[in-house]
This record gives structure tokens, C-alpha cells and sequence, in this order.
């Protein structure tokens, strides 16, 4: 059992190990990722929020339903504790 | 970025995950999952992801260690394997 | 010769995150501890996550947080901060990470009341009685 | 001067008192470090975290009571719905006036401060509902996590 699940592992590690060969080098300015949308948010965000942090710009002005459910999965999380270890007192 | 500190910080994180998952005291091996992610936190503010990283130290390193020893206090501390 | 350093240099940091992720899926498959398990999801998330970071490192870019009035006069160029992008994803990941970690331990209290013990292969054993 | 046989490991007295000292200073970290989300690292998770782990560390110091004088479990659950409320309850106010759901720019209708700085201070105000939210469900899930669902002794 162990060794079969050392060896999915490896395979596993081995397809991912494979499959950076065609990434971008780590650090590199003209990726793809950092090329598209993020160079509008760093020069329009303070602009057009005025708030110099950047992040939090994104976070709860551009992609606000993002944290918006993000905050429902939370409450959801302790409504679900609440009703897995309910229990009540013996009187 | 300084390729020395990011190789140790890397190896460090390396070091700490095989330990956390092969300590036989599960009391130990929250305590190093606190470690380790400490060690994360410091990866990425040295990356320049400083929300990140502050996030990762209070609710990674902070809140999750303390519920997982609560967990392991209300149950058992030996394992197995 | 020269080639193979320059990918080994470009590339390190992948390849660590990989052992990273193999560690977390050999906890989570291999290990019949349930916390232990737990420990394993922890760390493959927690992979995934510097992966995604990773890619919107740009080398000798600075924090994404700009003066203020230089930002107003347009003066910020896209190539000195890193992308920000990344970092808003992985954000609410991590919270929403420790979340299903406290959902987890819930659930494994109450197998362990139930069965008295968090060992997989007692558990299945007291499952087939 | 106690008998040593009634020390246990809860009440330890430099714990205590350390504890003391350090819970308005952190609460007050927490809350600033909600504010001043805009200029600098943080915001409403972090800073609503650290507001959860002063909480969290009186129940650890003075055990799970002590810690629910200070915040009911009834306050606790008003926190629970507010968080979730202020988010969404600021985006249908958006709505109402005229704007898109969460584009912030058109409460410049209710109080004229300028669209650019309306789109500002509504960031604030979600930024403190998610503090709140964050908060409160964190020290729910201690609680229950530490006394296995009961609310009432435990760690």
C-alpha cells in the first residue's frame, strides 16, 4: 500500500517536473502572467481609487464579488462546525 | 532577491514538511506545521507578496496551529505512522 | 554546458515547489493518520499557493503598494512592482483554507467520538464488524 | 498564599498577568491594522485575525468563560450575520442608487464626496465587514473546536 502510493506520488512528481520545462524563467519580467491584465491595475488602480495599496485595491473594488463569497464560505465554515459538534448540556 | 536566502529558506521548508509528516507525536507535528509556516511567510515577503505573507503569519502560522492543538487535545496524540 | 545552468538557475524554484506538493500528496494518500492527512492537505494547498505567488515575481520589481501623488502624476511604471494579481487570488485562499481546516477538525472530533480512535485502517475495521 | 497542590496548569501567574497586559494592545494593533489597510500590508482579514487571537488568547489564559464575559455567545452570533451583512448590504446600497451591484462610486448620490473618493471609503467599509466576519467565526471555531461543541469549559 505504501509503495503504491510512493510510486503515484513519483509519477505524479514526474509529469509535474516534465511539465515545467515550458515555463517562463522564474523572475522574468515579459511573462505571460504578468503581461496581460496586471500592468492596467498597477497604473490605473491608485487613479481611479486612490488607495496606494494595491492589493487591497483589486481586493474589494475590481474583483469584490471574489471577497464578497469568499466572506459567505467563511460564515458557511462556522455554521458548519456549529452544526457538526452541536451538543447539548446534560442537565 | 538574494538566491542564497531564497535556497535556504527553500531547503529549511523541505526540511520542515518531511519532518511534520513523519514525527510520530501529532502534538509535534502541529508544531513544526507552525514552523513550517512561519518559513513560508518569510518566502513570501522575501518575494515582495508583504499581504501575503502577513496573512500567512497570522492565519497560517497563528489561528491554525492553535486549532489544530485544540483538535488534538480533544482527541488523541499518538499515531501511528 | 552554459544552457543547463541557466535553466537550473531559471528553474530551481519550480522544481523545489514540486518536492513540496509531492511531500503533501504522498501525507495525504500514503499516511493512515487522519491529522496527519490533514497535515499533508496543508502543505499541498500551501504549495499551490507559492506556486502562484511565484509567478508574479518580477526580478527587481518592489512591493505593490506606490507612493501615492507619484501614482497620481503617472509616474509608476508596470515593470518596477510585481504583479499584484497573484497575491489577491492567494489571499483568500489561505482564509479560505483555515476554514476547511476548521470544518476538518470538526469532523474528525466527531469520528473520534464515535470510533475512538483516528487511525483509516481501525476506523474501516470497525466500519465491516 | 495558595497551596501548591491547587497551582494547576491554567493559572500560571506570569501568564496571567503578561496576558493582561498584551490583549488591548493587540486589539488595538488589529483595529489599525484594519484602518490602514489602504497605505500600508493588511487589511480586513489580518487585522480581523488579530482582533479572533485576542480572544482566542484570553481563553487559553483565563480559560473558555472569561473570554465569553467579553464577548457573548449571543454578541458572537449578531457578529457572525453583521459581517456578511455590511458586504452585501453595501453592494444592494450601490444598486439602490443607480450604480451596479458594489460599484461604490454611485453612493456619491447619498453623501457628495466625489466618485473617486466614495469608491475609497467604500473599500473601508467592506474591509470592516470582512474584519468583523472574520472575527467572530474565528473565535466560534475555537470555541467549539476546544470544548468539542459544548461553548462552555475546555482549553
Amino acid at each position: 500500500m505504501k509503495s503504491l502510493a510512493l510510486l503515484a506520488t513519483l509519477v505524479t512528481g514526474a509529469l509535474l517536473l516534465y511539465g515545467t520545462k515550458d515555463f517562463p524563467a522564474w523572475g522574468d519580467p515579459q511573462a505571460p502572467a504578468s503581461t496581460y491584465l496586471s500592468p492596467v491595475y498597477i497604473e490605473k488602480a491608485v487613479e481611479q481609487t486612490h488607495v496606494p495599496n494595491i492589493v487591497t485595491a483589486v481586493l474589494g473594488d475590481y474583483r469584490g464579488y471574489d471577497t464578497m463569497f469568499e466572506t459567505v464560505v467563511i460564515y458557511c465554515a462556522g455554521m458548519a462546525v456549529v452544526s457538526v459538534l452541536w451538543r447539548r448540556k446534560e442537565e | 532577491m538574494i538566491w542564497q536566502i531564497d535556497l535556504m529558506i527553500l531547503t529549511l521548508v523541505v526540511v520542515c514538511a518531511l519532518v511534520a509528516i513523519n514525527i510520530k507525536d501529532l502534538l509535534g507535528a502541529s508544531v513544526v506545521f507552525g514552523i513550517y509556516s512561519f518559513l513560508m511567510c518569510l518566502l513570501w515577503a522575501e518575494m515582495g507578496a508583504v499581504d501575503v505573507a502577513f496573512t500567512e503569519a497570522t492565519v497560517g502560522a497563528g489561528v491554525s496551529t492553535i486549532f489544530f492543538i485544540a483538535a488534538i487535545l480533544r482527541t488523541t496524540r499518538r499515531s501511528k505512522d | 554546458m552554459e544552457t543547463i545552468i541557466g535553466e537550473v538557475v531559471a528553474k530551481y524554484n519550480y522544481w523545489i515547489y514540486v518536492v513540496l506538493m509531492m511531500i503533501g500528496f504522498y501525507a495525504m494518500i500514503g499516511k493512515r493518520n487522519l491529522i496527519k492527512k490533514l497535515i499533508g492537505m496543508n502543505i499541498f494547498q500551501t504549495s499551490i499557493i507559492l506556486f502562484f505567488v511565484s509567478t508574479g515575481v518580477k526580478k527587481g520589481g518592489g512591493i505593490p503598494i506606490v507612493d501615492k501623488y507619484q501614482a497620481l502624476a503617472g509616474h509608476v511604471e508596470a515593470a518596477s512592482t510585481v504583479n499584484p494579481l497573484p497575491h489577491v487570488l492567494m489571499l483568500t485562499a489561505i482564509v479560505v483554507g483555515v476554514s476547511v481546516t476548521g470544518v476538518a477538525l470538526a469532523v474528525l472530533q466527531r469520528i473520534y467520538q464515535e470510533y475512538g480512535t483516528l487511525e483509516e485502517d481501525e476506523i474501516l475495521e470497525k466500519l465491516q464488524r | 498564599m495558595r497551596d501548591i497542590s491547587e497551582h494547576t496548569a491554567g493559572e500560571d501567574l506570569i501568564i496571567k498577568t503578561s496576558v493582561r497586559l498584551m490583549v488591548p494592545f493587540i486589539q488595538v494593533f488589529g483595529l489599525y491594522v484594519i484602518v490602514h489597510g489602504h497605505y500600508s500590508p493588511g487589511g480586513g482579514f489580518q487585522g480581523g485575525v488579530i482582533l479572533g487571537a485576542s480572544f482566542i488568547l484570553l481563553a487559553l489564559a483565563f480559560g473558555m468563560k472569561t473570554s465569553q464575559e467579553y464577548m457573548t455567545i449571543h454578541v458572537n452570533a449578531v457578529f457572525n450575520n453583521l459581517g456578511p451583512a455590511i458586504f452585501i448590504g453595501v453592494g444592494v446600497l450601490c444598486a439602490l442608487f443607480g450604480g451596479l451591484f458594489l460599484d461604490y462610486s454611485a453612493l456619491d448620490k447619498l453623501i457628495p464626496l466625489g466618485p473617486v473618493e466614495w469608491r475609497s471609503f467604500g473599500i473601508f467599509l467592506i474591509e470592516v465587514g470582512v474584519g468583523v466576519a472574520v472575527m467572530s467565526i474565528m473565535v466560534l471555531l475555537y470555541w467549539n473546536l476546544s470544548s468539542g461543541g459544548a461553548m462552555d469549559e475546555g482549553l
